[in-house]
C-alpha cells in the first residue's frame, strides 16, 4: 500500500511540474495565476496523502491551512488588477 | 478490501488531477483552461479525500478532511469565477479602447 | 540516501543560487526574492539538522528557531518592498 | 533503508532547486513572483517530509497569504507608477548599466565556492550529532505545555520569541515611516459570489487560527501559525474594501502592534519579581501564564502582519503631510 501511495505522490508532483509550463508560457497573467491555484490543490492532496502514508495527523492541519489560504493570492491579484481598470 | 477500495478512489482522483493538468496545457483560451481545472481538480481532490477518509484512524481526522474538502471545493469555485471575471473585464476594456483608438 | 542528505544538499544549493541572484540581479524586487531565497536555504539546513530517523522524534531547537527566521523574514521583506516602492514612487515624481 | 518515499524526495528536492533557479531567471517579474510562491508550497511540503509540521505551517500560513500578497502589491505598485503598460517601463526606470561579463563569472565562482564549502561541511558533519533533544525532553515536565516546540519557543527560549515579536513591532514602525501620506485606492468591485464567499469563509479562517492557537500547548501550531492565519482575514478585509482603516482606528491600531510585546515582557518582569529569572515561569501557572503570552502575541501578530500589508498609515485626507513632502 505504502509503495501504491508513493507512485501516486510522485504522478501528483509531477503533474504539478507539468504545469509549470503553463505559468512559464503565460500567455496572460490570469493564466499563470490560474495554474498557481492548480497547484494549491495539489499539494493539499499530496499532504493528505502523506499523511496517510508517515501516519502523522498534523499534516492535515497544514493541508487546511493551505486550502483555506489558497484564496488570499488569487483576490489580491484580482483585487489589485481590478482597482486599476476602474 | 477496504484498502482496496481506498486505493481504487485514490487511483482515481489522480487521474481527474492528470486530466486537469492535461486540460490546463491543452485547451485554447482562458475560459477553456478554467473549466477543466475547476472540475477536474475539484472532482479528484473529492476522490482523493474520499479514499484517505476510508483509511483514516479516528473520525477527528475523517471530520478534518471532510473539512479540508469542503474549503478547497470553495475557494475552487469561488476563484474561478474571479479569475473568470477579470479576465472577461480586461477582455472588454482592451476591446473598448480598441474601438476607441 | 536518505531524506536528510537530499534535501540538505537541496538547501545549500537553494542558498547559493539565492546568493549568486543578489550578487547580480538588475532590478530591485528580484534581490529581494534572491535574498528570500538564501533564507530558505539555511532554514532547510535547519531543519535537516533538526532530522530524526523515524522512530525518534525531531529536535525541536531548531525548528523553533525556522519559525522565528520565517517571521523574521517576512518583517524584513515588508520593509524592503516598502522601500522598493516609495523609492519607484519618487523617482517617477524626478522622471516627471 | 528501501524508503518507498525516496523517489518522491528526489523528485521534490529536484523540482525546488529547479524553481529556485527559475525564479532568477525567467524574464517576466509577475511570473518570477508567481514561481517563488510555487517554490514556497514545494518546501513546505519538503518540510513536513522532514517531520517539521510546525515549520510546514509556518511557511504555508506566511508564505501563502502575507509574502504572496505583498510582492503582488509591490509589483503592481511599479508597474502603475512607472505608469507603462508592460515591465519593460518598470525596467527601465530601476535597470542599470550592463554588467561586465567577468563580474558576473566572479560571482558566479564565489557562489560555487561557498557552496562547495557548505557541501563539503555538510557531508562531512557527524550524522546525527548530538542535539538538543535530550535537554529539551528532561526539562518538558517543568514547561506547562506539552508540545516541545510550543515550550522552546515560549519557555526555554523565550528571550528569542521575545525579540522576535520586537522585530514585527520595529517593522511596522518603518513601514508607517517610509510610506508616510500617501493616499488611498478606490476599492474594486468583486462582485456578489465573493460577497457570499466572504461570508462564509471568513468567520472560518478565524476559527481555524483560533484553533490552531489553542493546540500549539500539546500539537503542532501555535501562536505564529495562528496569527498569520488570522492575518489572512485581514487581508481579505483590506483588499476587498469591506475594511478601509479610519485615522480613528490608529490609536486602537498602536495598542494592538504593542500588545504582544508589553504582555510578554511585563509577565517576564512580573516573574522576577517574584525572585525568579525573567522567564522561569513558576510550575503551577505556567501553562496558564504561556497560554496568556500566546493568545495576546497572536493578536498583535496578526493586526501587525495585516497593517505591514496594508502599509501606510491611515491618515486624514487634509491631513498637514502630502505625498510632495520632499
Amino acid at each position: 500500500m505504502t509503495t501504491f501511495l508513493g507512485g501516486v505522490l510522485i504522478v501528483l508532483l509531477s503533474s504539478i511540474l507539468a504545469g509549470l509550463v503553463r505559468v512559464l508560457r503565460g500567455p496572460r497573467m490570469a493564466d499563470r495565476m490560474m495554474a498557481a491555484q492548480l497547484f494549491g490543490t495539489s499539494a493539499v492532496a499530496i499532504l493528505i496523502i502523506l499523511s496517510r502514508v508517515t501516519d502523522s495527523p498534523a499534516f492535515l492541519d497544514v493541508a487546511m491551512v493551505f486550502a483555506l489560504l489558497a484564496a488570499v493570492t488569487l483576490v489580491a491579484f484580482v483585487a489589485l488588477a481590478l482597482r486599476r481598470v476602474r | 478490501m477496504l484498502d482496496l477500495v481506498a486505493g481504487l478512489l485514490i487511483a482515481l482522483g489522480t487521474v481527474f488531477f492528470v486530466a486537469g493538468t492535461v486540460g490546463l496545457l491543452r485547451f485554447p483560451d482562458i475560459y477553456c483552461r478554467l473549466h477543466a481545472l475547476t472540475k477536474a481538480d475539484g472532482l479528484g481532490l473529492a476522490l482523493i479525500a474520499l479514499g484517505a477518509s476510508l483509511m483514516a484512524r479516528t473520525p477527528g481526522e475523517v471530520f478534518r478532511i471532510v473539512l479540508i474538502w469542503f474549503f478547497v471545493a470553495l475557494a475552487s469555485a469561488v476563484g474561478g469565477h474571479l479569475i473568470a471575471a477579470y479576465a472577461r473585464r480586461m477582455d472588454r476594456t482592451r476591446e473598448g479602447s480598441l474601438r476607441h483608438d | 540516501m536518505t531524506p536528510d542528505t537530499i534535501y540538505g544538499m537541496t538547501g545549500i544549493a537553494v542558498f547559493a543560487i539565492g546568493l549568486a541572484g543578489a550578487l547580480c540581479a538588475q532590478d530591485r524586487l528580484r534581490r529581494m526574492l534572491a535574498l528570500k531565497l538564501c533564507s530558505v536555504g539555511a532554514g532547510f539546513l535547519l531543519v535537516v539538522a533538526a532530522w530524526r530517523r523515524p522512530p525518534d522524534v525531531p529536535d525541536p531547537v531548531p525548528h523553533a528557531l525556522v519559525i522565528t527566521g520565517i517571521v523574521v523574514m517576512v518583517s524584513a521583506t515588508a520593509v524592503a518592498l516598502a522601500l522598493i516602492r516609495r523609492l519607484q514612487t519618487l523617482e517617477a515624481e524626478d522622471a516627471d | 533503508m528501501t524508503d518507498p518515499l525516496i523517489l518522491f524526495d528526489l523528485l521534490l528536492a529536484g523540482s525546488i532547486v529547479a524553481l529556485a533557479v527559475a525564479v532568477l531567471s525567467v524574464r517576466d517579474l509577475f511570473t518570477a513572483i508567481v514561481v517563488f510562491i510555487v517554490f514556497g508550497l514545494l518546501s513546505a511540503l519538503a518540510w513536513a517530509r522532514l517531520a517539521a509540521p510546525d515549520v510546514a505551517l509556518a511557511e504555508a500560513a506566511i508564505g501563502t497569504g502575507v509574502t504572496g500578497a505583498l510582492l503582488l502589491k509591490t509589483l503592481h505598485h511599479l508597474r502603475h507608477f512607472s505608469d507603462g503598460q508592460t515591465q519593460d517601463a518598470a525596467r527601465d526606470l530601476t535597470a542599470v548599466q550592463p554588467v561586465p561579463m567577468g563580474v558576473t563569472v566572479a560571482n558566479a565562482a564565489f557562489c560555487g565556492l561557498v557552496a562547495l564549502g557548505l557541501a563539503v561541511a555538510f557531508l562531512g558533519a557527524p550524522q546525527a550529532g548530538p542535539g538538543f533533544d535530550a535537554l529539551v525532553s528532561d526539562a518538558m515536565p517543568h514547561s506547562g505545555v506539552a508540545h516541545p516546540v510550543t515550550a522552546v519557543l515560549l519557555n526555554f527560549r523565550a528571550y528569542d520569541t521575545l525579540m522576535e515579536v520586537v522585530v514585527l513591532l520595529a517593522a511596522v514602525i518603518a513601514v508607517w515611516q517610509i510610506e508616510r501620506g500617501l493616499t488611498e485606492a478606490p476599492a474594486p468591485a468583486l462582485g456578489m459570489v465573493w460577497a457570499g464567499f466572504a461570508r462564509l469563509t471568513l468567520p472560518a479562517i478565524v476559527v481555524i487560527g483560533t484553533y490552531l492557537l489553542w493546540k500549539g500547548a500539546e500539537a503542532p501550531g501555535g501562536a505564529f501559525q495562528g496569527g498569520a492565519v488570522l492575518a489572512a482575514v485581514g487581508l481579505l478585509l483590506l483588499l476587498s474594501r469591506l475594511y478601509v482603516p479610519q485615522p480613528s482606528h490608529r490609536g486602537l491600531a498602536r495598542w494592538a502592534f504593542v500588545l504582544g510585546t508589553g504582555v510578554f515582557a511585563g509577565v517576564a518582569l512580573l516573574v522576577t519579581g517574584g525572585g525568579r529569572v525573567a522567564f522561569q515561569y513558576p510550575p503551577e501557572h505556567a501553562k496558564t501564564l504561556i497560554l496568556l503570552i500566546e493568545g495576546l502575541v497572536t493578536i498583535s501578530i496578526a493586526v501587525t502582519l495585516a497593517a505591514l500589508f496594508h502599509g501606510r498609515e491611515p491618515v486624514a485626507l487634509n491631513a498637514p503631510e502630502s505625498r510632495h513632502d520632499t
